[in-house]
């Protein structure tokens, strides 16, 4: 170096300063795709940038709502309720909205697999995969009505099912050799309806005339029949205040979600509802009690009863004889009203009892025809009856099964493991599993043929008697799959004799061939004007009359509640519930289904155990206490979360995972056979460990803080706070102050609106380790808030997201401007404005923002399902609620192209729009005639700590409490 | 940097030190300087220099500071307004805090920057012979100009250690 | 009577004893605080890549050791400038010996507390958005939030108390310089920038130094002040209390003592300053911490009565929480090694006592260091919403090593200061001792 | 004392010299719209089809170059590529020239219903033969032009 001219810097040098300097320019963020790929031939319909909405059905439970599936540049990005449709009238519940997520698991099948010597799954060409399948079904239909062929499907009430069962009738097959598993299957109260009134069909209940509603643990706002749909009808009838407003009674051994939206709860024992039921019918038909207008059978039915012991009803029920009167009376004078039941939380081994005694009391009430409509269900493929799937799991365990086809059923992993389906699945030589999706079924199959998704295929679903649901595929296929049909029309194609093709050149022919009979009378280019129509509007949607129907007197024999068993003092009633967001194992793979928390115990990812505080206390549990749970079926190893909503003498574990399946014993309803759900006792011992649960919730008591605010039916207003002293000028905005009420009376906390809002603000899901360490990234929380008082439990729930305050206390301590009020009083967060100080967190007293502790990742191809509208966060940014701001401006957008104001109801943000109960209304409170602005005017309305004078833009209307009846 | 002619003693005793400048201050010398160790009040007062004269510059830093404080604060809060938490876009309280802070800062800047000045021009106006120990332990009297032979002979008197004329 | 300046040799060759080259135990200390500050680094570096869930913050609490450390490390360097400034214009005369050791934990202080912000942010390669630049997207910062006073608050004080250690130095370095050769000489020459002991140089300096310790003066309790409105200014229950400023920068002046006496009594030992600083110069400073330990105590003492006062509601129910929750362990030790610990210091034996001393006043450290966690942890975990008291912050090993790493840091810089710069007031203390003798005479 | 000076001035050299502008992509085909857009005069939104109607302008598909090509030009070996890929059922990866960051949320559609010409922002492109970024879409330059025209400026409007 010495060597060198002082002076002049050496080259060598200068290029070491430039290349540093050089890397220093590059740290910028990483530029995204540089190359710009034309269309070959563009598509007509597609402008890239700009939505494009196709019609179709979800699929996610036999409810059969419509949607509207919102592509953007050829792939979906978001699922909405079809509001043409009659059932769902444009909302979702949390499942359907979590449906895109089964279209885009990671984990789906990308193509045919075969499973080789070795055990491992491999990759197979549909062709051999196909050829394969004919060359096995070769020997077997071979012999006489193809004895070793069995196909397991789950109910298919449209093309497929039927497309299925011509398959089969192909191979020479018997009707009963295609057998249907529901295992949530309302067996009971179809059976019900063959003993009472001689309709072995599911009814249809129409809340929105009852003015009582009693729900013996049918949890029709999460999962029960069709929960968009009744819970839609029921809040139709809330929000209102004295005589006018739904009342809601919960008969059940633990407070689900619809027991939270009651205004009443009849905490029973776990099997105790039957006693309840028939007290109830007793003390309406009893003549001494007076009741006008009964049906005329009330006589006979008295009669019937008389032997009922009141005193029995109230040991083995634990209610007492004058709540039932209570319960009565109000039946007697309020009418119509509507008798729910029994659900699973009900479904024990007296299921079809109970529910004949919920259709007796609805008859005498006069209900039926009213609220509980009879005619509508258009028993397209009902599940089998449990007997048919008994012989089936005994076939397959004697090996008399060569073949077993399963069609989206999981034996193997959604019935109790004590009914053996997998063991007797081992032993068919052939498993085939149509599943799109890895499950316990399909690690058992040798050839998987995977479907497409209900959002990748057509079908025609017939959920009810003149309305059939047209779906049709919304994007083309994510992975290689081949819808079920095709695969089944090929199949045939290459069938040996004496089996043959099947008639349609494809799966699509097939279904255009059924669409047309929709359409009697209509042909040619009018049936597909017709079609085309019918597929735009997403169904045909026909109005069909309710049937009247007449009662058989029972077998009396029904009409006596069970004997008491003996009970093992020291163990608890087990209790196995479904929630909105756990019902069956296939939402072990939906990651929004695991990350959103459960309402009520606030936790996600794992399951868990709940046990009333006081039973609990009796214990010396804790919660976060690992406890063993031993039933005669098996044992699991749970973590305690105490809940007041629960009977003292149970212990309730939710489903969805393995644990109560490996519990529930091979129990079924001694009459229709359905599983039965509620049969077992579990003894808990402590195991002196400790788990802790991702749980996201410090207290649910509210500490005597009115942050969820209740009023009584008789007094339906709110205190109004003084008002604050100010010290600068209010704010006001020229533009629009866009604002929401949400109706806590309406709202049941079914969470289908956080799980919307996951979809369409791209809510990264963090696992549950970070779940743990209470890293939720949800933007929109329902939180819980309980309180014991008189003997019951109260829970209020208050949806919590971001205020939008006029005053807001995050944003005068953020020292970049990430986050301020713009000029249509929104709170706005700039992401790429932020640098994470956190601070404006720590001063939110909603605790509304949540913050990216780590990279979001959306493993492929979830990404696909992210929105275009919305920025992607990275890590170490601040992310809230934006009223769906993008949704904000598309509606202005379009507004200024037409030249004229936005309208009232035009922006929808996703939360409202979803919302089954219509609790969440948007608008501009600038506005005075706008519906936001009506119900900020609401005496129920006010502000979840308007005490600190922040002003927020969401107006919450006080739940009213109708309890002393 | 020459030093002027002068006569300069070398003092091991403050009080000496400062009884020599008394002296030498009043047998009429003008032009009397010193180096030390430290700012012996006594020497000091013996000088009998004036006060340093750095109060105007350092204030009006410190105004500066308040007025570019409030000037930073109003003006970028109007070049792009943005209201946060209702607040008027020009909040004068919290803009006090930043116009206080920015005084402090400009006026100590300021300060040094004058101290480093002065302290600079006096030390070559009035230089002093260099010599290690006036940093260490003795005490430097500069007489320059006068009658540099009483001078001479004030300081030995006075107890320098040492005398020695500065050509 | 005359003064001899003979002591002033003795004060110069004693200072000059504590220069030269680091040895043995020096060394191994500057080593492991070089280790302890690479740890931080690198679990900072762990940090920036993996986010911030590699800390143990959540949601709610969303501050922590973090801003804890930054509290912490804000007021010990807080009594550096207490003493060298607001000492210097009370003309408390026992800061002379002490003040460039605690001038000197001011700035380094400071060094270390400016990292903490960075360090928080999620995304610390955008803290230069923190400063009002002009820049082509039209941004500037907003000047009400309390983190910008902080950059401006620390930013200041970092500035003003280096200059104010620097010049402080500059006749230090010329008598150093002129007794001194080598690399040592020029080095010195640095800091003394042609400093001849002039009076013309005295003459502005001395007046000179008066501003800075006026200026100084108002920026110790301005800065604290601002930093404690990073808490009052928010609506968070147990946040949102005006008694904060005087609270806060009596805490830190008692924290920043108790760190100067924590420095001094080994360093008077190992550099062998006994004869300068003495038994009596810790006596006075002890009684300081006695003071401010008092001070805080009845802070304490208030927001209980005040949360009393207020009955049932989220101020009571914070400071219950802090008495009996989950912190409890932690808020009862802080009691204790703040209002308790520090009463020993009643007796003058105790005080006289470096070793005693040194035991309470790192108990001290301790205590103080907890209280901001308390403040910061338990107000962030028991907000309005009971719904939100989700619970419990545990610190993980990538905070627990950044805190280590801060204090590695910190002595890494002081450890090497003591042997380039004198750790005494050179001229100060040779007009000192002038006095001495003369009170002596 | 030069050694740090010039080293000063080697970082800001390679600093300029980085943040400068990096020359136009070379594209698959030497596209000119000189002679699309200047020459044969076609207006733009011939072939950036979605621009009034959506946030991207789009890209011309292949048909689209292939309708007139199919009788135009056929003798130029460039052009005879292009007509090749399209009849083999593949398309040209274009390089792109404009790009804004993925958390800006531009919209072709406003702009054009403001009346702005598409010169504005992508500068004479009839004249290029080969486009380059003719403004730095900085977020200065958006703002600058937005406060010129008394467009909306809330951070909202391009940021969500």
């Amino acid at each position: 170096m010495s060597d060198e001219p002082r002076d002049a810097l050496s080259r060598r040098t200068f290029l070491k300063v430039a290349g540093a300097a050089g890397l220093l320019a590059s740290c910028s963020p990483p530029a995204g795709p540089q190359k710009l790929l034309p269309y070959l031939v563009p598509p007509e319909e597609i402008i890239p940038g700009v939505p494009l909405l196709y019609r179709t059905v979800c699929r996610e439970c036999p409810a059969g709502c419509g949607v509207t599936a919102r592509t953007r540049e050829g792939r979906v990005v978001k699922l909405e309720g079809n509001p043409d449709d009659p059932i769902g009238r444009g909302a979702l519940c949390a499942r359907g909205q979590a449906a895109l997520q089964g279209l885009y698991a990671p984990d789906r099948f990308k193509g045919p697999m075969r499973r080789g010597a070795d055990g491992a799954l491999a990759s197979v060409s549909w062709d051999d995969a196909t050829a394969a399948l004919a060359a096995a079904l070769g020997p077997a239909i071979a012999k006489p009505s193809a004895a070793g062929v069995r196909m397991l499907t789950r109910p298919e009430p449209g093309a497929t099912g039927a497309l299925q069962r011509e398959f089969m009738a192909k191979l020479g097959a018997t009707p009963r050799q295609r057998v249907v598993l529901d295992p949530f299957d309302l067996a009971p109260l179809r059976a019900a309806g063959a003993i009472v009134f001689d309709r072995p069909e599911l009814p249809v209940f129409d809340l929105s005339r009852a003015r009582t509603v009693v729900s013996f643990g049918a949890d029709f706002v999460e999962t029960w029949l069709s929960p968009v749909e009744l819970a839609r009808d029921f809040a139709g009838g809330r929000g209102r205040i004295g005589e006018e407003r739904t009342r809601l009674v919960w008969i059940g051994p633990r407070l689900c979600l619809t027991g939270v939206s009651a205004d009443e709860w009849l905490s029973v024992r776990s099997g105790g509802e039957l006693w309840v039921a028939l007290a109830l019918l007793r003390w309406l038909c009893d003549p001494a009690n007076y009741v006008p207008g009964l049906a005329a059978e009330a006589g006979s039915l008295s009669r019937l009863l008389t032997g009922l012991d009141l005193g029995a009803a109230a040991i083995e029920s634990g209610v007492a004889p004058t709540a039932i009167a209570k319960l009565a009376g109000e039946l007697a004078r309020r009418r119509p009203s509507a008798v729910l039941g029994p659900g699973v939380l009900s479904t024990g081994r007296h299921a079809t009892e109970l529910a004949v005694a919920i259709q007796l009391i609805n008859w005498v009430l006069g209900n039926v025809g009213s609220t509980v409509l009879y005619g509508l269900d258009p028993v397209a493929d009902p599940p089998s009856p449990v007997p048919a799937v008994d012989a089936l799991l005994d076939d397959m365990s004697a090996g008399r099964v060569e073949v077993l086809l399963v069609h989206h059923a999981d034996p193997a992993g959604a019935l109790p493991l004590a009914l053996k389906a997998a063991e007797a699945i081992g032993r068919v030589p052939l498993v085939v599993s149509f599943s799109d999706r890895p499950d316990a079924t399909t690690q058992l199959a040798r050839l998987i043929l995977p479907d497409t998704h209900p959002l990748e295929s057509f079908d025609a679903i017939s959920a009810r008697r003149g309305v059939v649901a047209l779906s049709q595929p919304v994007m083309t296929p994510v992975a290689d799959n081949r819808s079920a049909c095709q695969v089944l029309i090929d199949v045939a194609a290459k069938l040996p004799a004496p089996a043959g093709p099947l008639p349609y050149d494809d799966a699509y022919a097939h279904f255009q061939q059924r669409s047309a009979t929709l359409f009697p009378g209509v042909s040619g280019d009018q049936l597909a004007e017709a079609q085309r129509v019918a597929q735009q509007r997403g169904g045909v949607f026909g109005e069909v009359k309710v049937e009247r129907v007449s009662l058989r007197t029972p077998d009396p024999t029904l009409l006596v509640p069970p004997v008491a068993r003996q009970r093992d003092a020291a163990a608890l009633d087990l209790v196995v519930f479904p929630t909105a967001l756990r019902n069956d194992p296939s939402g072990e793979g939906v990651p929004w289904l695991r990350e959103v928390p459960d309402v009520l115990s606030s936790v996600s990812w794992s399951p868990w155990a709940e046990l009333a505080p006081a039973t609990a206390a009796r214990l010396g549990i804790s919660d976060g206490d690992l406890v063993a749970l031993t039933t005669q079926a098996g044992a699991v190893e749970l973590s305690v979360c105490t809940y007041p909503g629960l009977h003292e003498g149970a212990v309730a574990v939710p489903m969805g995972g393995r644990e109560p399946l490996v519990l529930l014993a091979a129990a079924a309803d001694s009459r229709s056979g359905a599983l039965a759900w509620q049969s077992g006792r579990a003894t808990l011992t402590r195991t002196g460990r400790r788990a802790e649960l991702p749980r996201f919730q410090g207290t649910p008591n509210q500490q005597g803080r009115t942050i969820v605010r209740t009023v009584s039916a008789a007094a339906p207003a709110v205190p109004k706070p003084a008002e604050p002293g100010k010290m600068v000028p209010l704010p006001t905005f020229p533009e629009h102050r866009w604002a929401m009420a949400i109706d806590m009376d309406r709202c049941t906390g079914c969470q289908a609106c956080v799980v919307a809002c996951y979809a369409e603000n791209n809510v990264p899901v963090m696992g549950p380790e970070a779940m743990i360490r209470g890293r939720n990234m949800g933007w929109l929380r329902i939180e819980p808030f309980m309180e014991e008082k008189n003997g019951t439990t109260r829970v209020d729930l208050l949806p919590m997201m971001c205020q939008q305050c006029g005053n807001a206390p995050c944003e005068p301590v953020c020292p970049v401007y990430a986050t301020y009020t713009n000029e249509e009083g929104l709170n706005a967060q700039v992401y790429n404005r932020c640098v994470g100080t956190r601070y404006c967190s720590n001063n939110c007293p909603y605790k509304v923002r949540v913050f990216n502790w780590a990279e979001p990742s959306f493993p492929e191809p979830l990404n696909m399902q992210l929105n275009p509208d919305v920025t992607v966060r990275s890590k170490g940014v601040m992310e809230k609620c934006t009223f769906c701001v993008q949704r904000i401006r598309a509606a202005e957008n379009t507004a200024r192209d037409e030249r004229r104001p936005v309208r009232d109801g035009e922006v929808v943000p996703a939360c409202a729009q979803t919302c089954p109960a219509r609790a969440i209304v948007f608008g501009d409170a600038d506005d005075p005639r706008s519906a936001v602005s009506a119900l900020q005017r609401d005496g129920r309305g006010y502000n979840v700590l308007g005490e600190l004078n922040t002003l927020p833009a969401i107006t919450y209307l006080a739940r009213v409490r109708d309890e002393d009846r | 940097m020459q030093p002027e002619r002068g006569v300069l003693g070398v003092f091991a005793e403050v009080a000496a030190a400062a009884g020599a400048v008394r002296t030498l201050r009043k047998g009429g010398h003008a032009e009397i300087r010193f180096a030390a160790p430290a700012p012996y009040p006594e020497l000091v007062e013996a000088l009998g220099r004036p006060r340093s004269r750095l109060d105007s510059v350092t204030l009006s830093g410190a105004a500066l500071g308040v007025a570019g404080g409030f000037a930073l604060c109003i003006g970028t809060a109007l070049a792009w307004p943005l209201m946060t938490g209702g607040k008027p876009i020009v909040s004068i309280p919290p803009f006090v805090i930043i116009a206080f802070e920015l005084s402090v800062l400009v006026g100590a800047c300021v300060n040094l920057a004058a101290l480093a000045f002065s302290a600079g021009r006096g030390r070559r106006r009035r230089a002093v012979p260099y010599d290690p120990r006036f940093s260490a332990d003795r005490i430097g009297v500069f007489v320059v100009g006068g009658d540099l032979g009483a001078a001479e002979r004030t300081l030995r008197a006075g107890g320098a250690e040492e005398v020695r004329h500065v050509a | 009577m005359s003064a001899v300046l003979a002591p002033a040799q003795r004060v110069q060759a004693t200072v000059l004893a504590t220069q030269g080259r680091p040895r043995g135990g020096h060394l191994l200390l500057i080593a492991l605080a070089g280790i302890a500050a690479a740890l931080g680094a690198w679990a900072e570096i762990v940090q920036i890549q993996q986010g911030l869930k590699v800390s143990g913050l959540n949601r709610p609490v969303g501050w922590a050791v973090y801003i804890t450390d930054f509290v912490f490390w804000v007021g010990i360097a807080h009594s550096g400038t207490l003493i060298s400034a607001v000492l210097f214009l009370l003309r408390a005369r026992f800061r002379t010996a002490i003040y460039r050791v605690a001038e000197a934990m001011t700035v380094f202080g400071v060094m270390t507390a400016g990292l903490f912000p960075v360090v928080h942010l999620g995304r610390p390669w955008f803290a230069y958005w923190l400063f009002p630049y002009p820049n082509q997207r039209h941004l500037w910062v907003n000047f009400r939030s309390p983190l910008m006073w902080d950059v401006f608050a620390v930013s200041t004080y970092f500035i003003v108390s280096a200059i104010f250690l620097v010049v402080g130095i500059v006749p230090d370095a010329a008598a150093l310089r002129d007794a001194s050769a080598g690399w040592r000489r020029r080095f010195y020459g640095v800091f003394a920038a042609g400093w001849r002991g002039t009076d013309e140089e005295w003459r502005h300096y001395a007046r000179a130094y008066l501003y800075f310790a006026a200026f100084a003066t108002p920026l110790v309790f301005s800065v604290h002040s601002v930093v404690s409105w990073d808490f009052a200014v928010s609506i968070l229950p147990g946040w949102h209390s005006t008694i904060f400023p005087p609270y806060f920068v009596a805490g830190a002046i008692f924290s920043g003592i108790a760190m100067v006496v924590t420095l001094l009594v080994p360093l008077r030992k190992v550099l062998h300053l006994e004869e300068l600083i003495t038994p009596w110069h810790l006596d006075m400073t002890s009684r300081m911490i006695l003071l401010t330990s008092l001070i805080v105590t009845y802070s304490y003492a208030i927001e209980a009565v005040m949360a009393l006062r207020a009955g049932p509601g989220p101020e009571l129910s914070i400071a219950a929480y802090r008495a009996t929750g989950p912190f409890a362990p932690l808020y009862w030790t802080m009691v204790a090694c703040n209002c308790v610990f520090p009463l020993f210091l009643i007796a003058s034996k105790v005080r006289r006592s470096p070793a005693a001393l040194l035991g309470i006043c790192i108990l001290v450290n301790v205590g103080m260091w907890l209280e901001r966690f308390i403040i910061i942890v338990t107000s962030l975990s028991h907000d309005r919403i009971p719904y939100d008291w989700w619970g419990i912050y545990r610190p993980t090993m990538v905070e627990a090593g950044i805190t280590l790493g801060s204090f590695g840091w910190f002595f890494f810089w002081f450890l090497i200061f003591v042997k380039l710069l004198p750790a005494v007031s050179i001229s100060e203390m040779k007009e000192e001792v002038l006095h001495e003798v003369g009170h002596a005479a | 004392m030069q050694r740090p000076a010039l080293t000063a001035a080697a970082v800001l050299g390679a600093l300029l010299l980085s943040c400068a502008e990096p020359p136009p992509p070379a594209q698959p085909v030497p596209f000119s719209h000189r002679i699309h857009a200047g020459t044969n005069g076609i207006g733009c939104r011939m072939c950036h089809a979605y621009v009034e109607h959506s946030t991207v302008a789009g890209i011309p598909s292949m048909a689209r170059c292939f309708g007139c090509h199919k009788f135009v030009a056929r003798d130029k070996p460039d052009v005879q590529r292009v007509v090749q890929t399209f009849q083999e059922g593949k398309v040209l990866a274009w390089n792109r020239v404009y790009r804004v960051p993925d958390h800006v949320f531009f919209t072709h559609e406003r702009h054009i219903a403001a009346g702005l010409r598409c010169q504005t922002c992508h500068g004479e492109v009839q004249q290029m033969d080969v486009v380059r970024q003719a403004s730095p879409l900085t977020m200065g330059w958006c703002v600058d032009c937005h406060r010129q025209r008394h467009a909306p400026t809330d951070c909202l409007i391009c940021h969500k």
